[in-house]
C-alpha cells in the first residue's frame, strides 16, 4: 500500500531512477516508518520516509488515526451541544476553537455580542495563544534536544491554565464561550492574577531566550532548514505563524478584525527568513504581542461593566443559509462553514483546521533534508493531531 | 428537506420543546422586534450585480456563472462544472481579484436535490483581503475537474472530500482516502450513512476491543 | 556575534548559567498524592445532586439536563405525568461525560438541582464503576475537600 | 606470590563493585540534578528522596521480559551488550585512583584506554546491526562514524600532555603534574578533550546514536530487560573512565592539599560528572552532518595545531 502510494507520484519515481543510474553501485532507498508511535511526531502522525542514507528522497504523510468524525457528529447535535466538541479539536487551544465556532453561529443568526463579552473573549483567546505557543516551543525544543526549555515553558503555561480554571472551571477543555457571549463573568481576583501573569511573563520568557535564542547549536539546527517562500507557502495552504515566517503580512485579526481586535494596539509578527528559525521568531514575538493585548483588555475590562451574554433564544434556530467565519487560531486560520436548513441542528458543518492545511507542505519542506530535520520541521509547523484528523 | 431528517428532528425536538416552546416563540418575537436594528444593515436588499467583484467576474467569465448569492456579506457564485478550473485560474491571476489562497474545499450532500452533491471552494486574497465562495453542483456520478493545477493545497482538500462524500475529482494526482483507512466502505458524510457507522460495526468493535467490560 | 565571543562560546555559557542558577532554586513540583491541588470554586468536577433545607432532592425530574447533554450521558427516569411526575432514578455515565457543565446551566430549578463539585479523583479500574446512579450521585465530597484544603 | 594475587583480586573486586555502585547512583544523581535544573525534584518516591531508586530500577530491569526480535542476529544481539559493558569495566583496571590504589599499573596505560574505548563503540555498531530493525541500524551507523572521527582527535588532544610528561604511564603523567596541572599548559587541548569526550560518550549535544527524538532510542531500540541495563551501565561506566582520564591527564590526578589523594580524585571526578549532566540539561542536539563537520573541520585542526605549538615551545624552552 505504502509503496504504491509513493510510486504514484511519477516525478518521485523518476528522481529515484535517476539516482540509481548515477550511482554505479546499485543502491536502494530505505523506507522508514516514522510514527504513529514515535517520540516526536506529536501524537499519531505517521510519516513514511524514503531515505538515501539519512537524506530524505520522498515523504508520504498518513493521517486519520485520531479521526472522530466531528463533522458527522455535528449534524446530530444542536448548536449549543456541539460547542464542547470544538474544545477537542485543538485541545491545547480550546478557547480559540470555541471562538471560531461561536463566531460562525453568531454570524449566521446575526447576534450582536455585548462589549464586555467581546473583550473577555479576546483576552481568553490571546491567553490561549500564549499557552499554545508555549507548548509548541516546549515540544519543538525538546524535539531538537533542548529538554530544559520544556519544563520552563510548562511553568508559565500552568499560570495560564490556573487562570482558565478560575474563569471557566476547566484547565484544558474549557467550553467557556457561548453563542451570544461567554458562560460566566470573570470571577473576583481574576484581573489581578492575570495582570500579575502579564507582568511576570516577559521576564520569565527570558529563560527560553537564554537557553536557545542565540545558542549556536539551535541556530545550526534551524537556520536555513526547510525553507519555503511566501508564494509557495500560500500555494500549499500554509497559514498563521508559518506563513508569517515566510514574510507574508497576513493576520486575520488585523485584516478582517473580529471582536474588537481593531480597537487594540498590537503588531503583526512577521519574519523574512522563511526557515524553521523564522517561524520560531514569529511565535516568540507573537507571545509578547499577545501579552500586550491581554493587558490592554484587562485595562478595559476593569472599567467596562455590562452583561456578558446577548439575548439569545433558548432554542437556537438560525435562518436558512450558509456562512463561513474564521479566526486566527494559534496554528493558523481556523474556519467554520455552517450550512443551516432552519432546524436547530446544523445541516452541514465543516471545520477548516489550520494544522491539517499546514501539514500539506511538509513533504515539500523536508525533501533533501536529513532525518533529524524532519523532526525540526514537524515541530516548527506546530501540528496538533486532534485538529488534523477532527 | 429530506423526510428522514425531518422525522429525526421532530422526534428529537418536539418532545424536548414541549415546555420551552412558548418562551422560545416569545424570544423569537422579541428578537424580531429588536433585531432589525442589528440585522437590517447586514441584510439589506443588495443588488449583487453592483458589487465590483461580481461585476468583474460576470464581465470576463460570465458564461460559467449560473447564479450569484449574497448572504451575511458573503458572495457565492454558482459555477458551471466545466468552468471551475478556468475560473479559478482567472480569479487567481486577475489583478482585480487576486485570490491567491484556497482556504478549503468542502463537499455537501443534499439527497433530495436533483444534483445531490455540492463542492464548495472558499477563496481568499491576501493582498485584497476579500473572500469569495464558489459552488459546483454535481449529479450522482459526475466528476469535477481538480483545481490542483491552480493551488497545490487542493490535493489534500479534495482527497478529504472524496473520502467523506465519494465525490471524484478528475485529473487529481493521487485521489485516495485520507482520514479513513484505505479499506473503509462507504462515505460517512453522506446523509444516508448512519451516525454510528455501518450496522453491526459498533458491536463488532466492542466485541473485539472491550471484551472485559460487559456494558458500554 | 563577534569572533571573540564565538571562540569564548558566549552563547553556550549564557545557557549554562541559566540552568545552574535554577539548580539552586526551589522546585515547583507538587507531589500529587501527598499534596493535592485545591481547585478553584468554578471547577467542573464530578456532578452531584443537591438537596433543599429539608434534605429532599431539589430535582423536579424535568429532564432538561438530559436534553442539554451533548453526549447523552444523563438518564432521568420518571414516574407519573404532569404534576405527579416523580423522580425514580438519575444516572450519569461519567465514562462518557465531557464535564462541560451544560447540564448545570440548563437546570431550571432555583439554586440548581445538580452541581459540579470539585471532586476530581474519579478514576476507576472498571468502566462500570463510572456509571453513577441516584444514590452515588448524592455522595458528599466535602470531607474529601477538607482533607487537603489549606 | 599468592599474597600478591589475593591482593590483586581484592582490589579488583573493590574497584568493580564500587564502580558498579557508583554507576547505579550516577543515574540517580543525573536524574536529581537535571530535575533540579528544570525546577523539578527528580525521583522522590522510593526511599527518602528517592535514594533507593537505582536499586528499584535495577530490580525492575532484572525481572523484565527479555525480548529478542524475530529478525535479529541472535548471538550478536546477545553478545553486543556484554562486549560493551566488559570494555567499559576493563578500562577501570588501569585507572590510578591514588598513588597505590589501582588494580594494575600498566606502562602503556593511555594506549590501553584509547584502544579499548574504541572497541566499546564497536559494540554499539554490532548492537544496531544485529537488531534487524531500521532505527537501530541508523543509530549503529552513526556510532560507527563517531568512532572514526572522534577517536582521532581524542587521541591528538592528549598528545600534548604526553609530550610534556614524556610517558604513557598514567601514574607518571600524574607525578609530572606535582607542581602545575597540565590544564595550565594545555588549555586548548583540554577543551578539545572535553568535546571529544562528549562525542565519545554519546552525550548531549552529540548523542546521535541514541537520539531519542529522531531514532526512538537509536542502537538500543530493540533491547529490553537486562541487556538494556548492560548498555545503560556501560554508558555510565564510560563516563567514569572518561572523567578519570580527564582528571589524570589535565587536572593533576590525586594531587591536592590536606585531603588524602583518593578524596581529591573523587572530588575532581564528580565535578566532571556534574559538568556532563549540566551540559545535557542545557543544550540541544547537533545534527549528524554538523557533528561530523565539527569533528573534522574544527576540532582536528585545532588539536593538530596544539601539538605543533607544544612541540615548538618545548624545543625553545
Amino acid at each position: 500500500m505504502m509503496e504504491k502510494g509513493l510510486m504514484d507520484k511519477g516525478s518521485v519515481e523518476g528522481q529515484v531512477t535517476e539516482d540509481l543510474m548515477r550511482d554505479t553501485l546499485k543502491t536502494r532507498e530505505m523506507w522508514l516508518n516514522m510514527g504513529p508511535q514515535h517520540p516526536s511526531t506529536h501524537g499519531v502522525l505517521r510519516l513514511i520516509l524514503a531515505l538515501e542514507g539519512e537524506r530524505i528522497v520522498d515523504t508520504e504523510i498518513v493521517i486519520g488515526y485520531l479521526h472522530r468524525g466531528m463533522e458527522k457528529l455535528a449534524e446530530a447535535k444542536t448548536y449549543p451541544q456541539f460547542l464542547p466538541y470544538t474544545d477537542r479539536l485543538d485541545y491545547i487551544s480550546s478557547h480559540a476553537m470555541n471562538f471560531g465556532y461561536v463566531l460562525a453561529v453568531e454570524k449566521l443568526m446575526g447576534i450582536e455580542v455585548p462589549e464586555r463579552a467581546q473583550y473577555i473573549r479576546v483576552m481568553m483567546a490571546e491567553l490561549t495563544r500564549i499557552s499554545s505557543h508555549l507548548i509548541w516551543l516546549a515540544t519543538h525544543a525538546l524535539d531538537i534536544g533542548a529538554m530544559t526549555v520544556f519544563l520552563y515553558c510548562f511553568r508559565e503555561r500552568e499560570m495560564i491554565l490556573d487562570l482558565f480554571e478560575m474563569a471557566c472551571g476547566a484547565r484544558l477543555t474549557t467550553s467557556y464561550f457561548r453563542i451570544g457571549g461567554v458562560a460566566h463573568d470573570l470571577p473576583d481576583g481574576f484581573i489581578e492574577q492575570a495582570r500579575e501573569f502579564c507582568k511576570i511573563f516577559p521576564k520569565k520568557a527570558q529563560d527560553y531566550d537564554d537557553l536557545i535564542l542565540k545558542n549556536r547549536i539551535w541556530l545550526s539546527r534551524t537556520v536555513n532548514v526547510a525553507k519555503i517562500s511566501g508564494e509557495e507557502g500560500l500555494n500549499l495552504g500554509l497559514t498563521g505563524p508559518n506563513i508569517r515566517g515566510s514574510g507574508v503580512y497576513w493576520d486575520i485579526r488585523k485584516d478582517e478584525p473580529y471582536s474588537n481586535y481593531d480597537k487594540l494596539d498590537w503588531e503583526i509578527a512577521v519574519e523574512h527568513g522563511c526557515d524553521v528559525y523564522a517561524r520560531y521568531l514569529v511565535r516568540l514575538k507573537e507571545m509578547r504581542e499577545s501579552c500586550k493585548i491581554v493587558s490592554q483588555c484587562l485595562d478595559i475590562l476593569e472599567k467596562l461593566d455590562g452583561p456578558v451574554m446577548a439575548k439569545v433564544p433558548k432554542v437556537i434556530k438560525p435562518p436558512e443559509g450558509e456562512v463561513y467565519a474564521s479566526v486566527e487560531a494559534p496554528k493558523g486560520e481556523l474556519g467554520f462553514y455552517i450550512v443551516s436548513d432552519g432546524s436547530p441542528k446544523p445541516y452541514r458543518l465543516k471545520i477548516r483546521a489550520p494544522s491539517f492545511a499546514n501539514l500539506i507542505s511538509v513533504p515539500t519542506m523536508v525533501r533533501g533534508h536529513m532525518v533529524a530535520d524532519v523532526i525540526a520541521v514537524i515541530g516548527s509547523i506546530d501540528v496538533v493531531l486532534g485538529e488534523v484528523d477532527r | 428537506m429530506a423526510g428522514e431528517k425531518e422525522k429525526k428532528v421532530s422526534k428529537g425536538e418536539v418532545k424536548e420543546e414541549r415546555k420551552p416552546k412558548a418562551p422560545a416563540a416569545e424570544e423569537a418575537a422579541k428578537k424580531k422586534a429588536a433585531a432589525p436594528k442589528d440585522e437590517a444593515p447586514q441584510e439589506p436588499q443588495v443588488d449583487v450585480d453592483t458589487l465590483p467583484l461580481v461585476k468583474r467576474v460576470k464581465e470576463v467569465k460570465g458564461e460559467f456563472i449560473e447564479d450569484v448569492k449574497y448572504f451575511r456579506g458573503e458572495i457565492t457564485f454558482l459555477v458551471k462544472k466545466e468552468g471551475i478550473v478556468d475560473l479559478c485560474h482567472f480569479l487567481k491571476d486577475d489583478s482585480e481579484t487576486q485570490f491567491d489562497f484556497l482556504t478549503e474545499v468542502i463537499g455537501t450532500h443534499y439527497p433530495e436535490r436533483e444534483k445531490p452533491f455540492e463542492v464548495v471552494y472558499h477563496l481568499y486574497s491576501t493582498s485584497k483581503k476579500h473572500r469569495v465562495r464558489l459552488k459546483v453542483q454535481l449529479a450522482e456520478d459526475e466528476e469535477v475537474e481538480s483545481v490542483f493545477p491552480v493551488w497545490r493545497s487542493a490535493t489534500w482538500y479534495e482527497r478529504e472530500v472524496y473520502d467523506m462524500l465519494g465525490i471524484r475529482f478528475a485529473n487529481h494526482p493521487d485521489l485516495k482516502r485520507i482520514l479513513l483507512p484505505d479499506d473503509w466502505e462507504g462515505h460517512p458524510l453522506r446523509k444516508d450513512y448512519p451516525l454510528q457507522g455501518p450496522p453491526g460495526y459498533r458491536e463488532a468493535w466492542i466485541k473485539a476491543h472491550c471484551a472485559s467490560t460487559n456494558k458500554l | 556575534m563577534g569572533l571573540v565571543q564565538k571562540v569564548l562560546m558566549k552563547d553556550l555559557l549564557i545557557g549554562l548559567r541559566r540552568t545552574v542558577t535554577y539548580n539552586y532554586q526551589k522546585a515547583i513540583t507538587m507531589q500529587y498524592p501527598k499534596e493535592k491541588w485545591t481547585p478553584y470554586p468554578r471547577f467542573r468536577g464530578v456532578i452531584r445532586l443537591t438537596h433543599d433545607e429539608e434534605g429532599n432532592l431539589k430535582c423536579i425530574a424535568c429532564g432538561m439536563c438530559a436534553r442539554a447533554c451533548p453526549v447523552g450521558c444523563i438518564t432521568v427516569k420518571t414516574e407519573g405525568k404532569g404534576k405527579e411526575r416523580k423522580l425514580v432514578d438519575f444516572v450519569i455515565d461519567f465514562g462518557v461525560c465531557l464535564f462541560c457543565g451544560l447540564c448545570v446551566e440548563a437546570c431550571p430549578v432555583k439554586g440548581k438541582a445538580i452541581e459540579m463539585t470539585s471532586y476530581y479523583e474519579a478514576a476507576t479500574y472498571d468502566r462500570n464503576e463510572m456509571i453513577f446512579d441516584i444514590n452515588k450521585l448524592q455522595a458528599d465530597y466535602k470531607a474529601w475537600e477538607r482533607s487537603f484544603k489549606k | 606470590m599468592a599474597q600478591e594475587l589475593v591482593l590483586v583480586v581484592i582490589k579488583m573486586i573493590v574497584v568493580f563493585a564500587v564502580a558498579l555502585l557508583i554507576v547505579a547512583y550516577l543515574t540517580y544523581f543525573e536524574r536529581k540534578i537535571i530535575g533540579h535544573m528544570q525546577l523539578r525534584l527528580g525521583p522522590m518516591r522510593v526511599g527518602p528522596h528517592g535514594l533507593l531508586q537505582p536499586i528499584a530500577d535495577g530490580l525492575k530491569l532484572f525481572v523484565k521480559e527479555d525480548i529478542v526480535p524475530h529478525d535479529s542476529d541472535r548471538w550478536t544481539f546477545y553478545f553486543a551488550p556484554i562486549l560493551n559493558l566488559v570494555c567499559a569495566l576493563v578500562l577501570l583496571a588501569v585507572i590510578p585512583f591514588s598513588y597505590n590504589f589501582m588494580v594494575t599499573r600498566l606502562n602503556i596505560g593511555v594506549l590501553y584506554v584509547l584502544s579499548l574505548a574504541s572497541v566499546g563503540t564497536i559494540a554499539l555498531l554490532l548492537a544496531g546491526w544485529s537488531s534487524g530493525s531500521k532505527y537501530p541500524i541508523m543509530g549503529g551507523l552513526r556510532s560507527a562514524a563517531q568512532i572514526f572521527s572522534y577517536e582521532i582527535f581524542l587521541g591528538f588532544s592528549i598528545m600534548g600532555v604526553l609530550m610534556i610528561s614524556g610517558s604513557l604511564d598514567l601514574v607518571k603523567i600524574v607525578e609530572a603534574q606535582s607542581k602545575v596541572w597540565n590544564i595550565v599548559y594545555q588549555p586548548v587541548a583540554f577543551v578539545v578533550y572535553v568535546i571529544a569526550a562528549l562525542g565519545e560518550l554519546n552525550r548531549v549535544p552529540f548523542d546521535l546514536p541514541e537520539a531519542e527524538n529522531e531514532l526512538v532510542a537509536g542502537f538500543h531500540t530493540e533491547y529490553s530487560g537486562f541487556k538494556f541495563a548492560y548498555f545503560f551501565l556501560a554508558e555510565y561506566a564510560n563516563m567514569i573512565v572518561v572523567s578519570c582520564m580527564a582528571v589524570i591527564l589535565f587536572l593533576g590526578g590525586w594531587k591536592g592539599p590536606v585531603l588524602p589523594g583518593i578524596v581529591w580524585f573523587l572530588i575532581k571526578m564528580c565535578a566532571f560528572f556534574y559538568f556532563f549532566i549540566w551540559v545535557r540539561a542545557t543544550f540541544p542536539r547537533y545534527r549528524y552532518d554538523q557533528f561530523m563537520r565539527i569533528g573534522w573541520k574544527i576540532m582536528l585542526p585545532i588539536a593538530l595545531a596544539n601539538i605543533v605549538v607544544t612541540g615548538v615551545v618545548m624545543m625553545l624552552v
